[in-house]
This record gives structure tokens, C-alpha cells and sequence, in this order.
């Protein structure tokens, strides 16, 4: 019997891998059964001492109990998985921990780098120099100069010309051609031929002209309401 | 000496004074040319052989390091890394010879649970780093090992790990089972 | 290779891994007996000669460094080709329209300030120096361009600039660019 803290074993599994330890070497000749009662006797043995058994050993316990009654009872051939393969899993498992434990063992016993074997102790290293090589083309340099200008020169406004008839000639072109005029005509009718802007502008101007020769009783202007067209004749002498 | 290579001179004045390993590439970049690059490594892993300095490959890095056998002469115990816990040792032997692997994964073969800190370490030491998530339910993060591993352990590639072929063979680095294990697992303490 | 004398590596191993250069006394003290040390030293400075690897002796001390014509290989230099900055384009319009100018001008043309790393950068090129000091209140530094800066831009000389009258006519004045306005709103005060 192994005399052994409970508490001294990393989980069920490490428990039973170092029982079976007991049994041989070799995990795959092991007999379950009698590692199954190997494990149940350490569990009742450590409670007997009132130790504290962790929830995980008694749930492994009550799974072996169970595996052991399937071992040993007539089978149900349907029932799946069977206890004979739900025994190879247990001991592949086993083998793989062992296998783990072994493989660590080994690793930690290599010639590691920085204990046993050693990189050269104060290499000179190796040192990457950049060099930044801007690039940029003389369009690049003007066009950039010329940015700067625009931003920072103080600007110059320039009204632009636009055609523009003045009062004065709309004035003496309204007088001149209503002068014998007597039938109500549309004041558009005067304006002369152009573009739009220039039409617009002769527009306001001979309206200020219309009402200034109205002012001066040489024409009459007549309107039925707002918006209606502006109707011009030349005043009854 | 005579007449030496000049390009065995030179990949062997670069790979001295680099500060970590190289690979062919960076030792390419270094020289500005790549030409016969790997032929010059060969040539000097073997004029190496049996001296005190060895030029060895790991994990296609090449560097040069004192000769294994001289360990004793050598050995610095003063400053010794913290010695690895026992769930750390195992926890590294399974990342290593099943990588990738999850954590329930490393659980189910050690039939414990791992606690945070021994992944920790691990990762601290440089040994093991996350190496994505499997795409199976909850997407569970992988773990694996680093070039800092093979560096350490004196590993030219996994395939080098001790025993590895042997180990396969016999089924033992199989698909872990992970279902099995979910009841006992469940509650079980800390390990470390 | 055959049969290398114990020796011979043990000094090797010791001189590699040493983080400094070691005294004969040292290594002995290190190999446990300080017979035929001094001999090792000079057989294998000798081995080493001509390789890429040297064994060296500066007063009394011995080490490994690379060969004194490789050290070249230990500076690698790249050009790293990268479009000037804006900021970095018209601060160096400006020195060549105004030159010399002081960094207050350059910032008051620009209406910008200007970072420290610009004028670097323009320097670093070898496109623009250091012009003496104006003789005013602070004695500020002056900048002015430079030869290579009239090789680069395949200009004669700074005459040959186009004026303030062909930038106009060639529409290089026009503040039509309302959106470069805008970004410049947004990242006033910063410029590269």
C-alpha cells in the first residue's frame, strides 16, 4: 500500500498512472481490474484517515466502479461503448501521460541554450542604416511655390465687366422710340437684342426710365395687377 | 590560413556578430546577395564540427553556440531560469508534440485542470504563443510552440523532438479525446 | 573533422561565451588549471587568422571579434525612397525663392508652422544648409539651398526658377482648390 498524501497527486489520472507503476513498467500488460481495485482501496484508505479526498478522485472512483461491474458482469452484446474498449482507452490514456512525463523529462535534460551551451557572449550585432531618399521634381517644387503664393499673397479683387445699359440710354432709347406711339405695348417689346444679362440689365434700366418719363407726363405705364405684364403708350398731348 | 572564401569569411563574420539567430534570407539581406549563401553555411557547419563553437540550424535560423560537451566548464547555475514546475514540464512536452493543441485538450491528457499561471510561464519564457482558435464550438483558442523553443532545447525542427517518431507510431499523439474526460475534469483543483 | 585538442576547445568555448575580454588567469581560472592556456592562445589566433573571425589580445586580455576589413558587413545601409512631404516641398520652395531665409520666414510665408523634423529631412537630402546667421535680434539661422539641390531639380541656377509671373500664367496662383483649402483648415498647424 502506498503511504502517500492524497493531496500529493496531480489528479486522479497521475494517481492511477503511479498504481499501475506498481503493477509493470509495461502500461499495456496492466490488469484494470486490479488496478481498479488498487485505486478504490487508496481512495477508502485515505477517507478511513479522514483526509480530505478531492470531488475528482470520487468521481474516477464511482467511473472505475462502474467499468469494473461492466468488466465483470454478463455482457449486453449492444451495449455501446464496451468495457473492454472503455479499458484500452483508459490505459492509452495512462500510456500518453507517461509518454508526456517522459518526453518533458527529456526535453529538460537537453543541452539548453543560455545553461549548457551558450551564444557568443558580447557580439558587435548587426546594424541596418536607412537612409531616406525624398523624392520630388521641379513641377513638385513650383507647383508647391505656387500653392504657398495663392495661400498667402494678399488678394487682389477684380470686379468683373458686365454689360450693363445705363439710365441715360435707356432713357433717351424709351423717349425716342415712344415718341408717336399711342397703342399700349409691352415693355419688353423696347428692349433691344442680346443676351440674357444684357437683356436683364436693359430691362431694369428702362423700367427706371419708363417711370421717370411717367413722372414727366411723356408716357403712361399701365398694370391690371401684380405681376401682370407692364404696358407702356406714349401720353395723349 | 590561406586564401580563405571570401564568402565563407563573410557569412561567418555576420552570423558571429549577429545578436540572434539568422535565417539564409537575413544573412542574404546582409551581404547583398544571396548567392551561395546555403552551400557557405553547409561548408562551415561542417569545418565547425569538434570545435569548441558549433554553427547549428534552428528552426531555419542559423547561429553559432558553444559545443554541448562543454557544458560543464561552462554551466551558469547562478542565474538559472526559474525552474519549471512539474505541470509546466508536461505542459510543454504536450503543446510541443501535439501542437496545435487547446487547453481543454492539454487537460484531457493530463487529467487535471491547468491553472492560468502555468500557461503563463510558458508564454513568459517565450517558449509557447497563441496560435489561433480551432474552428470547432466556442473557438477555442491553440496554443503552440515559438522559435525561442527550438533555440532553447537545442532543436533544429520538431522533428527533432526526442522520441517523436516513435510516439506517433504507437498512437500516442493521436486526436485527443477530449469528451471523455469532461466529468472528471470538472471539478478537479489546481495543480500548481 | 578529427581528433581537435580538448584544450583548444575548452579556450574557444570559454573566449565565445565571455560577455567580456579575458585574461590567460581568468580562462584558467574558468578551465581549472592554467597549463598550456597560453599556447592555446597563440595556436589558435593563428587558426583564426584570415577567417571572418579573429582572436585578438589588447593588453593582456584576449577575445573574438570579426575581422577588422569585414566590419563593413556589420552596417547594412538602405535607401528608403519616399515621396517628400508636403510641408517638406513647399518649406524647401520657399529657401529656394527666398534664400537665405530663417525658419520664422519660412513659417511666416507658409502661414504654417513648421517642424524641426522638416528641416531635417531636407538637410538629410543634402538639399538644403545651414547659411550662417542673420545679424539680427537673436542671431537667427539662416538656410539656403545647395548644389546637389540644382543637380536634383535639373536646374542651372536659381534663376531659373520660374517667376511669380509664370507660376501666375501657367495657373499655378489660381486659389481654386477649395478642398486643398480645406485640408489645409483642418491640419493647420501641423504640416508633415
Amino acid at each position: 500500500m502506498l503511504t502517500l498524501a492524497i493531496d500529493g497527486w496531480e489528479g486522479p489520472l497521475d494517481l492511477l498512472l503511479a498504481l499501475a507503476r506498481t503493477q509493470k513498467v509495461d502500461l499495456r500488460a496492466i490488469s484494470i481490474l486490479e488496478l481498479v481495485d488498487q485505486y478504490l482501496a487508496f481512495i477508502e484508505g485515505a477517507r478511513a484517515l479522514r483526509l480530505e479526498v478531492a470531488a475528482d478522485h470520487l468521481v474516477m472512483a464511482s467511473w472505475l466502479a462502474y467499468l469494473k461491474s461492466a468488466l465483470l458482469l454478463p455482457r449486453d452484446p449492444g451495449e455501446t461503448p464496451n468495457p473492454e474498449e472503455l479499458a484500452l482507452r483508459l490505459t492509452l490514456r495512462l500510456e500518453r501521460l507517461a509518454a508526456m512525463r517522459e518526453a518533458g523529462a527529456r526535453l529538460m535534460a537537453r543541452d539548453r541554450l543560455g545553461r549548457d551551451v551558450f551564444a557568443r557572449g558580447a557580439p558587435e550585432g548587426l546594424r541596418t542604416i536607412r537612409h531616406l531618399r525624398p523624392e520630388a521634381d521641379l513641377f513638385d517644387l513650383i507647383a508647391a511655390y505656387g500653392r504657398v503664393s495663392a495661400r498667402t499673397r494678399p488678394a487682389l479683387h477684380v470686379v468683373a465687366r458686365r454689360p450693363v445699359m445705363t439710365l441715360d440710354t435707356a432713357l433717351a432709347r424709351l423717349a425716342a422710340m415712344l415718341g408717336g406711339e399711342v397703342a399700349w405695348t409691352r415693355i419688353e417689346a423696347f428692349l433691344p437684342e442680346g443676351d440674357a444679362p444684357w437683356r436683364r440689365s436693359a430691362l431694369a434700366s428702362s423700367f427706371v426710365a419708363a417711370l421717370e418719363l411717367a413722372r414727366q407726363r411723356r408716357i403712361e405705364l399701365d398694370q391690371e395687377h401684380a405681376f401682370a405684364p407692364l404696358m407702356l403708350r406714349g401720353a395723349r398731348a | 590560413m590561406s586564401e580563405r572564401d571570401p564568402l565563407l569569411r563573410a557569412v561567418e563574420a555576420v552570423l558571429f556578430a549577429s545578436e540572434s539567430p539568422m535565417t539564409p534570407a537575413a544573412i542574404a539581406a546582409h551581404l547583398g546577395g544571396s548567392e551561395g549563401i546555403a552551400q557557405a553555411l553547409g561548408t562551415l557547419a561542417h569545418e565547425y564540427a569538434g570545435r569548441g563553437i558549433v554553427l547549428v540550424e534552428r528552426g531555419g535560423r542559423w547561429h553559432f553556440e558553444t559545443a554541448g560537451d562543454l557544458a560543464h566548464l561552462l554551466r551558469r547555475d547562478r542565474d538559472e531560469h526559474r525552474k519549471l514546475s512539474r505541470a509546466g514540464i508536461e505542459t510543454l512536452a504536450i503543446i510541443a508534440y501535439h501542437e496545435p493543441v487547446t487547453r481543454a485538450e492539454i487537460e484531457a491528457i493530463r487529467g487535471v485542470q491547468i491553472s492560468k499561471g502555468t500557461l503563463d510561464v510558458l508564454m513568459e519564457a517565450g517558449w509557447v504563443r497563441p496560435a489561433g482558435r480551432r474552428e470547432s464550438p466556442g473557438r477555442p483558442l491553440l496554443f503552440a510552440t515559438t522559435l525561442a523553443f527550438l533555440d532553447h532545447f537545442g532543436l533544429a525542427s520538431r522533428r527533432d523532438l526526442p522520441g517523436i517518431d516513435d510516439l506517433r507510431a504507437a498512437g500516442l499523439l493521436d486526436p485527443v479525446d477530449t469528451a471523455m474526460l469532461q466529468g472528471e475534469v470538472e471539478s478537479a483543483g489546481e495543480d500548481d
